[in-house]
């Protein structure tokens, strides 16, 4: 089973992005579970969905404490303690920002982790770019293909599709394909180095 | 006028029924085919007049749907004397479900027969002055609200009746009650109290609100006719003496109801949404003592000693009514009355029929 | 349906609880005397007729049937009755007395419109009737007998049949068109009438023992005359005269001769024989007749001279009212000392504490060209005196309550024997001495009467329980607001010039307005209140105004008594 | 069809497949998504049904009765307050019989005010007449609901589907969703046992005394065992037919040899489950006994599910104060106490995840269970607050002095 958390504040789409991610997988006849933290949280406040992706049907309904791969929404949120709980050493973290740890000062936080599998990605840019709107879910979660391979980008974009239509459907999908891009490229870039390093 | 007053007696609005007329100037009442929708059996009190008054009106709501009607009963008197297991009164599809919930019960009917195709059957809902103005008040706004077909009707006896005469929202002040005894420095009903139901449901610009008595039976029916000419929300509030809780004598009932409207105190008129557009001229103003005097539940305000100063406030009530719905039309206030023509009120504080 | 146990029940299933236990008291429906016919003095049932009026032009004919079957002079009564049964009428306390009497003219005049005739229904009896006197009285006997089967003949000293409704009362009360053919509908029912014709000696025309009579029995002195029996109404005619001083010029006659002279084209329709100064003598109807006949006449003055005041007036108020508006003026407290040419004198008097005018010994005079006196009249006797147990007091006739004198067979009424003197009144002896005739002939020739006992007649006088419509027995809120009609009066100053009727009739609807005030005092008229203010249902409609008390379920609440207009319902004791 | 939707969406989806033709609802967290989709569909007239927004959860269920009685198929959806408020026409429903189907969406009542889910709503109606089915998944809940209509209508009573809020309505999972057709076939037309109808004039809610109220009570205490056997007969007729084990009285899962079997109700088993296969890959003789049908309780599926097990651990989402687990009650009253032991588990109030480490950890020591168990609590913080109520009454409620102490307001994740 994978398990994700995103995290967000309430009106960027976290809720979503965890629908949209199970539906990508649901897409690929996989079982998937999306679900928010259920709050009474408003506007602006810190909030988490869940994600769960598994070949066999889920049957819990527990809040994911041990997630593979958090998705954090907005980069304000990164110094809140508790936003890592649960993340283990190979877990997956895909940071939308246009700038990296260093300068998020999670420089020294990183280096506990796989290199290659904690990455930033200029979602809300990219959003703004294709959407017109600083919407960073669905670029996040094309990043997230591209990052985790847990969901083909394929997928992402029929998720896409089958909850949005018309300009908003096709700017989803550009900021997807983008984020796929940049992310698929900046990971390359760092195996490379990992293997030079090695 | 609401409805031609016919001159000669016979022909006259005001008996129920003559020999001369014809046949659809006949009241329902006075048709040997009348639908009694409450029959006899029941076990109201002698001389009740939300019995009566129930029948009037149902009677009417028959003729006026050749039938094709379902009643919504409250919790109450009403209820409970005519339908104790294993008998029941009513010759109508008649539901009781609770003491508060009779006009949202209606809604659902009325909506059942919307989603059924089957409007033309019309829906009633009616229960006693509690379940209406106090604790069914929620339900009946709501109703009103959303405009669903339904008329209801409330029996207005100014009391709970059914559980031992207490005092509801529709007790006129100074009135003795189980809970408003006549003892203290202001004994009865304290003033200023009460809930103006007609006015309420006049605030909803419903299409159709209209008050009546037992006493004027063809002015009831005419009524209850002209509601079902009516589709969406509609109120009818009719006052219904009880002998019991008012201390009147069984046979007086309906002489009472005469005597609350021809003083004033309670005014019959008629409304399309949310404006009066007719009133029932009083016939033969009197004044509100000979209305009180005859209720035990106001001995208190004549003996040991008469209560004058409390006398006064009901009278001024009365005079309000007259003047804001205009009970006493120039013509008719100038002859047989010996009282002061009511002085017109402007103030806020007129509004709502003082001294119900 | 499937019904769930006891939450779901069958309608109308209450029917099977009788709640009729619960009653201490029962309502009761009873039929109470109307004031308006206690008050009648020819007995007719007032209240049937208005109730047969209200219905409208269909039903005018039955009304009328119903006056007729008591008295045949409705058109003559609307116009000179003084209508006790409006002083008696309920609503007057209401608001103000139906015009019964405009309804019963109305009626009168609608059958002579539609020339509506009485079919005299009873088989001949054989028995022949003389009736002396072709007055009010006279013409009411002969019709109610002609119409029980006996064969009349009436006997009138006069030229024209009517006695005092044509002698006595003026044609602008009573216009002579009218009074004729009321008369003569009587008579086309096959009444024999030999005008000027004086009787002299009444045995003589009564029959002797007949073969198939049981008079012969009991009555020996009869004369082989042609009738079985006979009544008596000659009437009041000569006029009471005082002795008052005068002058050998004073001119001084009695009213009664001058309104009888009228009739008969005797007094000139001018001046001169009256004078322009007329004085009357008297405070009664007449005297009100002759000042303003006077009046008409030419007089520029008409004084009516009266030593009472006029609350003691015997005159009927409408007459007094009539006459002042004609510009007749009145002397109260005053008698006519003297009479001269010119003038009277008149000597003013004042009341003693038993209400009986006392002479004060002051005079003043008063210019008037000729002293009318009215100070009543008196009956000429002649025709029964010497007839054997025929007794007299006071200048009338002693009879019984049956009308019959002390002479087996000899029947007297009208003014000449103890009573009121008006025409109602007088028609009213008429019918009585009819049916009293009639069963005494029976009874002399062993056939049953062909009337049922006296009183009968008015259905509501005979059972004793039934006691008089009281107003207080009323619910009158359930009558609309409805103040007597007016009738059209020809204004004052037209009057006195002509000797047109001076009392209009009403129209058709003005009169059916009138019917339908009627409260129908202590009679059901079907108005379906009990009916419909039954909180249990307790009362049935059997149709036709017929109801009927559900006693299984009347609880005894008593509204329907309490809201009955008319007084038709009565609680009783629950029988224990 | 397969489909990747909110649990809300499924169930309305579902409701609107078995053709109410009354729906009214009064908006309450978290049931809103429900009547928010159905009002919906009335609106763009994909479901032909009258839709009333009424002004409170009283007027909601009077409405349905209303409609119920005149012979339409009615639904309402409600959760917590709301069940509440609604509280006296719920039992009338069920007294005058009329097959009403309500959706409550699990959750907590206050004081104090708290929007997250358990079943302390349900469990205050349990004895109101109604039938209580619980859903363990969103595919559940949705066939629950084309069942409980039949169910309702062929006996003549209300019927409660009970999921639990947010951990149900608000989860994306994949459910079937049931063509129209199938759900057709399955679901007759409503032939109402007693209607109101102007042509067959009826009395329809009488006052009943001393003299019979005692016999309309037992005919509805033999109503509800004829409902374990329609319950029963339903669920396999709608396993027959749409080829899916959904709804029944009760569903064991290994618990085969189980000396030590876990009960429960609602979206928790999954959880559960997964903590027992945990144990039982540990060695530990353990299974599940879900109890899908709560109201009738299906004491004898009960019984004979449990089959020899020792111990049962009754994991309750509700607490009775003052008593303690509410189904164990049932639980206890269907089984011989001698025979078995009883724990009850109070886990999951008012949101608090219900987690498999948690579980993990209780089930595995289950042996010291003591009879009545709290899961997670935080037992530094209800000591401290003892502690203080000792020493002095501290003015306030106690919620809020936590809260104090625990220096936040906002829920934790787990």
């Amino acid at each position: 089973m994978f398990q994700v958390r995103f995290h967000g504040r309430g009106g960027q789409g976290v809720v979503t992005a965890a629908e949209l991610l199970a539906s990508a997988a649901f897409s690929e006849g996989r079982h998937a579970q999306a679900f928010p933290s259920f709050g009474s949280e408003r506007m602006g406040a810190p909030v988490m969905s869940f994600c769960r992706i598994d070949d066999q049907p889920i049957r819990t309904h527990e809040p994911v404490t041990e997630p593979d791969a958090l998705i954090i929404q907005d980069p304000t949120l990164l110094h809140q303690a508790e936003l890592f709980a649960g993340l283990g050493r190979d877990g997956y973290m895909l940071v939308n920002s246009a700038r990296g740890f260093g300068e998020l000062g999670l420089g020294e936080f990183v280096r506990d982790f796989r290199r290659d599998r904690l990455l930033v990605v200029p979602a809300s840019s990219l959003a703004l770019t294709h959407l017109g709107r600083p919407l960073p879910g669905a670029a996040l979660l094309g990043g997230f293909a591209a990052l985790t391979w847990a969901v083909s980008l394929d997928s992402v974009l029929a998720a896409i599709n089958d909850k949005f239509s018309g300009p908003v459907a096709d700017g989803n999908a550009e900021a997807a394909r983008a984020a796929f891009g940049f992310v698929r490229d900046e990971r390359e870039a760092l195996v490379r180095e990992a293997l030079s390093d090695a | 006028m609401p409805y031609q007053r016919i001159k000669f007696y016979q022909t006259g609005s005001l008996a129920v029924g003559n020999r001369l007329l014809a046949e659809d100037q006949r009241s329902v009442q006075s048709t040997a085919g009348r639908s009694n929708a409450l029959t006899c059996g029941h076990r109201a009190c002698q001389g009740c007049g939300e019995a009566l008054g129930a029948r009037y009106a149902l009677d009417a709501v028959h003729r006026a749907t050749q039938g094709q009607m379902i009643a919504v009963n409250a919790t109450g008197c009403l209820e409970v004397f005519s339908t104790p297991f294993p008998e029941t009164s009513w010759q109508i599809a008649w539901l009781h479900s609770l003491f508060g919930n009779a006009p949202a019960v209606a809604s659902g009917v009325a909506a059942a027969l919307k989603a059924m195709g089957r409007t033309d059957i019309r829906v009633v809902g009616q229960g006693g002055d509690g379940g209406t103005v106090d604790i069914g008040m929620a339900c009946l706004s709501g109703m009103f609200e959303r405009n669903d077909d339904v008329l209801y009707i409330c029996y207005d006896n100014q009391a709970y009746m059914n559980t031992g005469v207490q005092r509801s929202g529709a007790t006129p002040p100074a009135a003795r009650t189980a809970t408003t005894q006549a003892v203290g420095r202001e004994p009865g009903n304290r003033f200023g109290q009460g809930k103006n139901v007609p006015l309420i449901a006049m605030a909803h610009e419903i299409g159709y609100v209209a008050t009546a008595t037992v006493a004027d039976l063809r002015d009831l029916e005419y009524k209850a006719t002209r509601a079902m000419d009516f589709h969406g929300a509609r109120y009818l509030h009719i006052l219904v003496p009880c002998p019991l809780g008012w201390g009147s004598a069984p046979a007086d009932t309906i002489k009472v109801a005469r005597l609350a409207t021809e003083s004033g105190l309670f005014p019959v008129f008629e409304a399309e949404t949310g404006a009066v557009t007719s009133s029932t001229p009083i016939r033969h103003r009197v004044p509100v003592t000979d209305y009180l005097r005859i209720q035990a539940r106001y001995a208190h305000l004549f003996r040991p000693r008469e209560r004058t100063e409390v006398i006064a406030r009901i009278q001024a009530a009365a005079d309000r009514n007259i003047a804001r719905f205009g009970l006493m039309p120039a013509d008719i206030s100038a002859e047989r009355t010996g009282l002061p023509a009511p002085v017109p009120v402007t103030s806020p504080a007129g509004l709502g029929l003082e001294g119900r | 349906m499937d019904k769930p146990f006891a939450i779901t029940l069958d309608v109308g299933s209450s029917r099977a609880n009788h709640t009729g236990a619960w009653r201490t008291e029962r309502p009761v429906y009873v039929d109470l005397l109307p004031p308006c016919n206690n008050a009648c003095p020819s007995g007719e049932n007032i209240q049937q007729w208005l109730y047969d009026a209200e219905e409208g032009p269909a039903r005018y004919e039955a009304a009328w049937r119903q006056i007729m079957a008591d008295n045949p002079f409705p058109a003559v009564m609307g116009r000179v009755c003084y209508r006790p049964c409006e002083t008696a009428c309920n609503r007057a306390q209401l608001d103000s007395a139906v015009g019964i009497n405009s309804v019963e003219r109305f009626l009168g005049d609608e059958a002579l419109r539609q020339g509506w005739q009485v079919p005299v229904a009873a088989a001949p009896t054989g028995r022949r009737v003389l009736v002396v006197g072709a007055g009010p009285s006279g013409l009411s006997a002969a019709y109610h007998l002609t119409r029980l089967g006996h064969q009349v003949t009436i006997k009138d000293a006069g030229a024209e049949p009517g006695g005092m409704m044509r002698y006595g009362i003026p044609k602008y009360r009573l216009p002579r068109d009218i009074l004729d053919a009321e008369v003569y509908r009587i008579l086309d029912m096959g009444v024999t009438l030999e005008l000027n014709t004086r009787v002299t000696d009444i045995q003589a025309e009564l029959a002797g023992p007949r073969s198939d009579s049981k008079l012969s029995e009991r009555v020996d002195i009869f004369k082989d005359g042609e009738f079985d029996a006979a009544f008596v109404a000659v009437g009041a005619h000569i006029g009471r005269r005082a002795y008052i001083p005068a002058g050998d010029s004073a001119r001084i006659m009695d009213a009664v001769t001058m309104l009888h002279g009228m009739e008969e084209g005797a007094v000139p329709m001018s001046g001169p024989m009256l004078g322009r100064r007329v004085a009357v003598y008297g405070g009664g109807n007449t005297a009100m007749d002759a000042a303003r006949t006077a009046r008409r006449l030419g007089a520029s003055e008409a004084v009516v001279v009266y030593r009472r005041t006029r609350e003691r007036m015997p005159a009927h108020d409408s007459e007094v009212e009539e006459a002042l508006e004609e510009g007749i003026q009145m002397r109260w407290l005053s008698t006519v000392a003297h009479a001269e040419a010119g003038k009277l004198l008149i000597e003013k008097m004042k009341l003693d504490e038993t209400g009986f005018p006392q002479p004060t010994g002051e005079f003043e005079e008063l210019e008037a060209d000729c002293l009318v006196l009215a100070l009543g009249q008196n009956a000429d006797l002649s025709v029964l005196e010497g007839v054997p147990g025929v007794a007299f007091s006071d200048g009338v006739v002693e009879v019984g309550p049956d009308l019959m004198t002390g002479h087996p067979g000899i029947f007297a009424g009208g003014d000449m024997v103890p009573a009121e003197r008006t025409v109602t009144v007088a028609i009213g002896h008429g019918k009585k001495a009819a049916r009293s005739i009639d069963a005494w002939l029976c009874s002399q020739g062993g056939r049953p009467p062909q009337t049922p006992p006296q009183g009968a007649g008015n259905a509501y006088a005979a059972p004793a329980k039934h006691g008089l419509a009281e107003f207080g027995g009323l619910n009158t809120w359930y009558y609309a607001d409805a103040p007597a009609t007016v009738r059209p009066r020809l204004e004052a100053a037209r009057r006195i010039t002509t000797f047109d009727e001076v009392t209009g009739g009403l129209d058709e609807s003005t009169a059916l307005f009138e019917a339908r005030r009627c409260m129908s005092c202590g009679n059901c008229f079907g108005c379906d209140n009990c009916y419909g203010v039954c909180p249990d249902n307790a009362v049935l409609k059997l149709g036709d105004g017929v109801y009927e008390i559900d006693y299984d379920y009347c609880k005894g609440c008593g509204l329907c008594a309490a809201e009955c207009p008319c007084g038709a319902i009565e609680m009783q004791p629950e029988p224990s | 069809m397969l489909k990747q939707v909110e649990g809300s969406r499924a169930v309305a989806e579902a409701v609107a497949m078995c053709r109410p033709q009354v729906i009214c609802a009064y908006p309450i967290t978290p049931q809103t998504h429900i009547v928010e989709a159905l009002s919906a569909m009335v609106k763009d007239e994909t479901l032909n049904a009258e839709f009333l927004n009424v002004e409170s959860e009283f007027a909601a269920m009077s409405v349905a009765i209303g409609a119920s009685a005149a012979g339409a198929r009615a639904y309402t959806a409600t959760a917590s307050q709301g069940l509440l408020y609604m509280s006296e026409a719920v039992w009338n429903a069920a007294g005058l019989g009329l097959p009403i189907v309500m959706t409550v969406a699990n959750r907590a009542i206050g004081a104090p005010i708290n929007i997250w889910n358990d079943h302390s709503d349900a469990m205050s109606q349990r004895d109101a007449g109604w039938l209580q089915l619980y859903a363990e998944t969103n595919q559940e809940a949705l066939d629950l609901h084309v069942q409980a209509f039949r169910i309702a209508e062929e006996l003549s009573v209300p019927v409660m589907v009970c999921m639990d809020g947010f951990l149900l309505t608000h989860a994306s999972e994949r459910v079937d969703v049931p063509a129209q057709t199938q759900v057709d076939a399955f679901l007759p037309r409503y032939e109402p046992r007693q209607v109101l109808d102007p042509a067959e004039p009826v009395s329809i809610g009488a006052m009943v005394g001393p003299e019979a109220f005692t016999e309309v009570r037992y005919l509805a205490y033999q109503r509800m065992r004829q409902a374990l056997d329609v319950i029963g007969a339903t669920a396999a007729g709608f396993a027959g037919q749409f080829g899916r084990p959904s709804g029944g009285l009760v569903r064991p899962y290994r618990t085969g040899d189980a000396e030590i079997v876990v009960a429960a109700l609602g979206s928790v088993l999954g959880t559960v489950k997964d903590t027992v296969d945990e144990l039982r890959a540990d060695g530990h003789k353990i299974g599940v006994l879900g109890i899908n049908t709560y109201r009738p309780f299906p004491a004898d599926a009960v019984r004979e599910a449990l089959g020899g097990a020792r111990h049962v651990v009754v994991l309750e989402r509700a607490l009775a104060p003052g008593s303690g687990g509410i189904v164990t009650a049932d639980i206890r009253a269907a089984l011989d106490p001698q025979a078995r032991r009883i724990s009850t588990v109070i886990a999951g109030l008012g949101g608090r995840a219900v987690t498999r480490k948690s579980l993990r950890g209780l089930l595995a020591q289950a042996g010291e269970l003591p009879p009545l168990t709290f899961l997670d609590l935080d037992t530094g913080l209800v000591d401290r607050e003892l502690a203080r109520m000792r020493a002095a009454r501290r003015s306030g409620p106690s919620p809020e002095n936590m809260l104090r102490d625990l220096g936040i307001t906002a829920s934790r994740i787990g």
